[in-house]
């Protein structure tokens, strides 16, 4: 929807002029930059150094798992904004959005955080019992008779949750290779170095244009997988009675949600400090937003059809559910979650004008951030903290007392989190930060011509 | 006082253009002529003037409307007279919650679609001058003129390669 | 790679009003037959009222049969409309102007039959009164907010309602293009529905707007609709197999599924009948066919989703109820050509450029998914009735009556009726659309190539 | 001087082990409340109309078969999941109680019946029809159903009308066992057994506290008003203690 008025058109920047531009920033990096990759990089090793301490202060294991909630909810939080924002490019790509283009290689380099994940989930394995004799994807029994089970499959969950999360790193550290290879001869040119593996040649490109394609399908099915996954051996699994089928695909699309905002907010700094103005428009905060707009109301709708079935059907066990995770000791997060997932971002995207500005979708996009997190903490805090003895039955008995976390816990998130951004910024030197060739091709493809008394920008679509 | 109407083919719609531009020359601002087309070209093409609208208000009012009305019928009916269903609560308030969201696109859609006949100014019983021929791509400009300036833009118009000029006096 | 084909007003004009403004003898022979279809039909639904439901094949456990089936089934096929022409007039994909018109008027007309099936279907048909338009002030009780069988009603009317302004809205200007090329009694009737319409540039520009923003308005309703449909069976705790979450987003992803494959059916149908090989062009149907295989493969992943967790539960009768749906003849069968038809064949089909651009192939198996789509409306439904309770004493099983099969081929037989009627009195693609795709076409050269471009204002 | 009623909650008592399957309850319930015959034909379309039934199973294999009765009728829960969902509130709960069906409302949309656990609903599909010869025993109390609606067991609410009038009129509350719907009065074994629980000296208490006492569907939370006692096997006990 146009907002009536002239229709600022944003100058052309030819090919050359970008690429000495990117070239040469990407070349001297800055004192901000390196000052974030330190504080990062420190937050992180503090983050490793309070696991180790509440490690040994509360201990590992299966029997543990209470004091744990927090660390399973952050990996969580990653999973659905770092690990997912390579899925809104992918999807982008395929719909050939050329709106795209600018956030294109920050989602690639959020796609190598997925190390970190699994550094964590491998970290949670030690948390989880196994898949005998309880509701859970894999059907399992040790000889206690259970209908439809198929008998005795060792390792479930904790192998495939790995072998699942194995691919999807795979998947995001190709995401990035394939396309930073185009760029990385770029700045070799300018370096004066020789080429090592990328001339440019037409084959090359096909292979590249292909590659990215068919990788990122695969990066999809397997992220969603993965978050299917994850969700219910790490979080729905654990709270006995909790059979909710739509949970999964909820958490598939806060993930988008998550991801988007993460991209949006990525932008919006780049924009804003890394001064890309001229590249980074309006425009594409505009359709950026107006996606995420669309995710906040999925995301309400999904979560409303969980509830709205469980409050109709008034069983015993749904109660004990919806008492844990909605109005029970976890209330307060439900309602954090609901303000800024759903709420405060719908009210301030609604508006064109907010929509079509820089900062009010980086605001949205920072709301939906923080809700994403005590939506989390909620899910996995609160599942985590039901106690071993009933993880077989099929409807809670008690509903567990609410946990908040400790300073370890606290040190620990932030220490995931700032060590996602320490990936991002040190993988970020590797190869320039915006997608330098994908940028190019958008700028070819992009003429402003008269028509008639008016001025419009000529889109070519080559396909 | 007469109205005119200049078209112009559809393949010649830079001559369309040019006679817009010759009649600004010749004094007359865009408020005083329009532009009647086939189909919808782009804001501006033909250095018409900027059309204002107050579309987006209709939704939001219409919106509250549907709500209120919407939340003032579930409650009433259920408060009116209270029976007990499955041990659910008099004001179930998940059940109003869907009702008045229906409650609530429906004004907003009923409200908007109001909105777009009035700011396009339809139904229109006097439409003014017209030709069918404008429906098959060409492009007609038209305004009123006072009588003794007739001649001047006809010439104006056919100097600008006009079709054909209509004159309703 | 979309090809530019450069079209004047008036060849638009002649090739997309052909039908309206004269009909050929095939059109009447059609119509005639479709016309006898819906007099035996409405002869059947006066015959079941008049002597009762016990004419169909339900019984005590199975009390919801076919005709609910079919509903649903009709609900879904409605979801097509507003899904293409909202999400890819928000998305401007070019693409989309043959499809918007035909897609919102079938959405309309489904929408119509859907709503009659529940009603057929009630044992008090007579008195539905009370319910479809509820608030009856003679009783002093009103109706019951609670319960989804209001939810549903408050949902279609907002739906039908909202889609139906929709359609007339964008035919104004086409009216005016009708108003002046009839004579006599159509001209009259035809300026009366144009309200005198001129084409300034503040008319357009309000059209073009009102395009965005009804289906910005549309989409949710779209999605509430289906959902509500499905909270029908999902509240349900006296069911096996109806009780789950996932309902509401599976069996919109399904009824978009099965919708769009429905107007690419249609539109097919139309290239064939109406020879407007210049409007439906293979890129056409090969975007939605790219459309259908992400859609597709989106509603596998729920179905598959909804399955597994019936298993997770554990609970001996609801694995008892899969085996039923999914390995116990009739029903397994039924769910064998269900999964092949409406994913495991088409959706692969769909990933070779070649099969999405043979308008032959692409017809038969767009037409093949909605077979699959209905049997799997069938098999959510009639199984769990037929083992509604846990005890053996009350199973049942069903065989739908001669009644409900001539009342469900009836509705077919309507919903084509209506939409050929249409097409005799409108154009069922927009004019003013593809004049405006027209215009807003263009090329850029990159090189030797000359790259198909379009004018956007940004 | 009249005193306000005591508050009534009705429930009955259904001992599984004095059932002896002998249908009476399901004859006197037809005739008390104006059910239609059910012809043979109509059984075999499973369309068969019986307020109470009696569930019958076999169990073991021959020679060694045990045959086992399970009487069914409106378990009138308190969480009825056949109310919220009926759209012209057809059915709902009174304050004594009961789950009571309203014929003239009902627009026979037949969710109610979906929704039950208990199956315990019974639709008229079509117009109920009664032999000439029978005419005369329709019960002047009860409403004669037309076609395309809903019914159900009322634990006779006619009767306990009757018996409220009864007590009001002689200025008392109504005495225990002197409301019995038609089943539990003609039941031979007293295997039905209908009062108020909140009458602080009806029989049902005994009932209420033995350890045989279970709720049909007690997971799904409906809270039924019908109490069950449970069969007492004892072979089946000799053959566990064995094990």
């Amino acid at each position: 929807m146009h907002s009536n008025g002239h229709h600022h058109i944003p100058p052309v920047v030819t090919v050359q002029e970008f690429t000495e531009d990117v070239v040469a920033r990407h070349i001297a990096i800055g004192p901000r930059y390196r000052r974030a990759l330190m504080i990062f990089g420190v937050l992180f090793l503090l983050g490793v150094a309070a696991f180790v301490a509440k490690a040994a202060t509360d201990g590992i294991g299966v029997d543990k798992r209470a004091s744990w909630g927090y660390l399973a909810a952050i990996t969580a939080y990653l999973l659905t904004t770092a690990g997912t924002a390579p899925l809104a490019l992918i999807g982008l790509r395929a719909i050939k959005a050329h709106w795209r283009r600018p956030l294109a290689r920050l989602a690639e380099l959020y796609g190598l955080v997925t190390v970190l994940i699994l550094l964590l989930v491998v970290a949670l394995m030690f948390f989880i019992p196994s898949a005998m004799n309880r509701r859970t994807m894999y059907f399992q029994s040790d000889g206690v008779t259970f209908p439809g089970t198929l008998g005795k499959i060792p390792g479930a969950p904790h192998v495939y949750d790995l072998v699942l999360l194995l691919a999807l790193v795979a998947g995001g550290i190709g995401l990035w290779w394939l396309s930073a290879r185009a760029d990385k001869g770029l700045i070799a040119d300018h370096q004066g170095k020789p080429r090592n593996t990328f001339w440019g040649t037409a084959k090359q490109w096909k292979v590249q244009q292909v590659g990215l394609g068919l990788l990122g399908a695969a990066y999809f099915i397997t992220a969603v997988g993965f978050i299917t996954f994850f969700s219910i051996d790490f979080a729905m699994a654990l709270a006995p009675g909790w059979k909710d089928a739509i949970f999964a695909p909820l958490q598939g699309i806060t993930g988008l949600q998550g991801g988007l905002a993460t991209l949006i907010l990525s932008m919006y700094v780049l924009r804003r400090w890394g001064h890309f103005e001229r590249y980074i428009f309006m425009e594409h905060f505009w359709a950026a937003s107006k996606i995420l707009l669309a995710l906040c109301l999925l995301w309400f709708y999904f979560s409303w059809s969980a509830f709205i079935i469980f409050w109709y059907g008034r069983q015993p066990a749904e109660f004990s559910v919806m008492q844990l995770l909605y109005f029970g000791p976890y209330e307060w997060f439900f309602y954090g979650a609901f303000l800024f997932c759903f709420v405060a971002p719908f009210l301030t995207l609604l508006w064109n004008s907010v929509r079509k500005s820089a900062t009010g979708p980086a605001i949205a996009a920072g709301m939906i951030l923080v809700g994403n997190l005590f939506d989390k903490i909620r899910l996995y805090a609160g599942t985590w903290s039901v106690p071993n003895d009933q993880i077989a039955d099929h409807a809670m008995s008690s509903v567990p007392l609410v946990r908040y976390p400790n300073a370890l816990d606290i040190m620990m998130m932030v220490g995931a989190v700032s060590g996602a951004l320490f990936i991002v910024l040190w993988m970020g030197r590797k190869a320039p930060i915006v997608s330098m060739w994908e940028m190019s091709e958008g700028l070819r493809l992009r003429v402003v011509r008269n028509f008639l008394r008016t001025r419009l920008t000529v889109l070519g679509k080559p396909e | 006082m007469a109205k005119m109407l200049g078209l112009f083919k559809e393949e010649e719609a830079e001559a369309a253009a040019n006679a817009t531009e010759a009649l600004e020359h010749a004094g007359y601002s865009n408020r005083n002529f329009e532009v009647l087309t086939g189909s919808p070209y782009p804001d501006g093409a033909f250095g018409e003037r900027e059309t204002k609208h107050h579309l987006y208000v209709f939704p939001f009012m219409g919106a509250l409307t549907g709500l209120s009305v919407a939340i003032l019928l579930t409650s009433a009916t259920q408060a009116a007279y209270p029976l007990v269903v499955g041990g659910k609560p008099i004001l179930s308030l998940p059940a109003m919650t869907i009702i008045s969201y229906e409650g609530t696109m429906l004004g907003a859609i009923l409200f908007t679609v109001m909105g777009i006949l009035f700011e396009s100014r339809l139904p229109n019983p006097a439409p003014g001058i017209y030709d069918p021929r404008i429906t098959e791509g060409y492009i007609g400009i038209t305004l009123s003129v006072a009588d003794d300036r007739v001649n001047a833009v006809e010439q104006l118009f056919k100097r600008a390669g006009a079709a054909d000029v209509i004159i309703q006096r | 790679m979309q090809q530019r084909v450069v079209l004047s007003h008036e060849k638009i004009n002649a090739d997309l009003l052909k039908n309206v403004l004269k009909a050929p003898f095939w059109y009447w022979a059609i119509m005639g037959f479709l016309g006898a279809i819906v007099l035996v039909g409405s002869v059947t639904v006066a015959f079941l009222l008049n002597k009762g439901f016990g004419l169909s094949g339900t019984n005590r456990p199975i009390m919801w049969g076919l005709l609910i089936v079919d509903f649903v089934f009709w609900i879904g096929i409605s979801h097509a409309g507003v899904m293409l022409s909202a999400i890819l007039r928000l998305s401007k994909a070019e693409w989309r102007r043959p499809a918007t018109r035909a897609a919102e008027v079938l959405t309309v007309f489904s929408l119509m039959i859907a709503a009659l099936h529940p009603v057929v279907h009630a044992g008090r048909a007579w008195r539905i009164i009370y319910w479809a338009f509820p608030f009856d002030f003679s009783r002093g009780v009103w109706v019951n907010v609670r319960s989804p069988l209001i939810w549903d009603p408050a949902a279609i009317f907002t739906y039908l309602t909202g889609s139906t302004l929709f359609v007339i809205i964008a035919l104004i200007p086409d009216m005016a293009v009708l108003r002046d090329r009839t004579s006599g009694l159509k001209h009259t009737v035809y300026r009366a529905l144009a309200m005198g319409w001129r084409g300034t540039p503040r008319q357009w520009k309000l059209q073009i707007v009102a395009g965005f923003l009804l289906s910005a308005l549309l989409l949710p309703v779209f999605v509430s609709v289906h959902s509500i449909v499905s909270w029908d069976f999902a509240v349900m705790i006296g069911i096996e197999g109806y009780h789950v979450t996932i309902f509401a987003p599976y069996f919109v992803i399904g009824a978009v599924l099965s919708g769009v494959s429905a107007v690419i059916t249609m539109m097919i149908l139309m290239k064939w009948m109406f020879g407007w090989g210049d409007y439906i062009r293979e890129e056409h149907i090969e975007n939605l066919a790219k459309l259908l295989v992400i859609i597709g493969t989106g509603w596998f992943y729920f179905f598959f989703v909804e399955f597994i967790f019936a298993l997770y539960s554990l609970e001996p009768q609801e694995i008892a109820l899969r085996e039923l749906q999914a390995f116990t003849s009739p029903y397994g069968y039924l769910a064998l050509v269900f999964i092949f038809l409406s994913y495991l064949i088409p959706i692969p089909m769909w990933l070779v450029p070649k099969v999405r651009r043979n308008l032959q192939i692409m017809f038969w198996s767009s037409l093949v998914v909605n077979v699959g789509m209905w049997l799997e409306r069938f098999l959510i439904i009639i199984p769990g009735l037929a083992r509604k309770q846990v005890w053996p004493f009350d199973w049942s099983t069903y065989h739908p009556s001669i009644v409900e099969i001539i009342i469900v081929v009836t509705a077919y037989a309507l919903v084509f009726l209506l939409l050929l009627t249409f097409a005799k009195l409108f154009p069922l693609i927009p004019l003013f659309d593809v004049k405006e795709g027209q215009t807003l076409s263009d090329e850029i050269v990159i090189g030797k190539r000359r790259v198909p471009a379009l004018r956007v204002e940004e | 001087m009249v005193s306000p009623p005591r508050e009534r909650k009705w429930q009955m008592v259904v001992d599984v082990d004095r059932c002896t399957g002998c249908q009476a309850c399901v004859v006197a319930c037809q005739a008390e409340n104006n059910i239609p015959m059910n012809s043979e034909s109509i059984f075999n379309q499973k369309r068969a109309m019986q307020w109470i039934r009696i569930e019958r199973y076999w169990e073991g294999e021959f020679p060694n078969v045990k045959a086992r009765f399970m009487p069914f009728l409106c378990q009138h829960c308190n969480n009825a999941p056949c109310e919220p969902v009926c759209p012209v509130f057809a059915t709902y709960h009174n304050n004594e109680g009961l789950n009571v069906q309203v014929y003239n409302r009902c627009v026979g949309t037949r969710f109610c019946q979906n929704n039950c656990p208990y199956h315990a609903r019974y639709f008229n599909f079509w117009e109920p029809m009664w032999p000439e010869s029978m005419r005369n025993q329709l019960n002047p109390d009860v409403t004669v159903r037309g076609r395309g609606i809903m019914e159900k067991c009322t634990f006779c609410v006619q009767r306990i009308r009757r018996g409220e009038l009864d007590a009001k009129r002689q200025n008392r509350e109504v005495r225990d066992g002197e409301v019995q719907p038609a089943c539990a009065q003609a039941c031979p074994t007293n295997a039905l057994v209908f009062g108020d629980i909140k009458d602080p000296d009806s029989k049902l208490h005994e009932f209420v506290e033995s350890k045989r006492h279970f709720l049909v569907r007690e997971e799904l939370g409906t809270e039924p008003n019908v109490i069950y006692l449970s069969k007492v096997d004892l072979e089946a006990k000799e053959v566990a203690g064995h094990a």
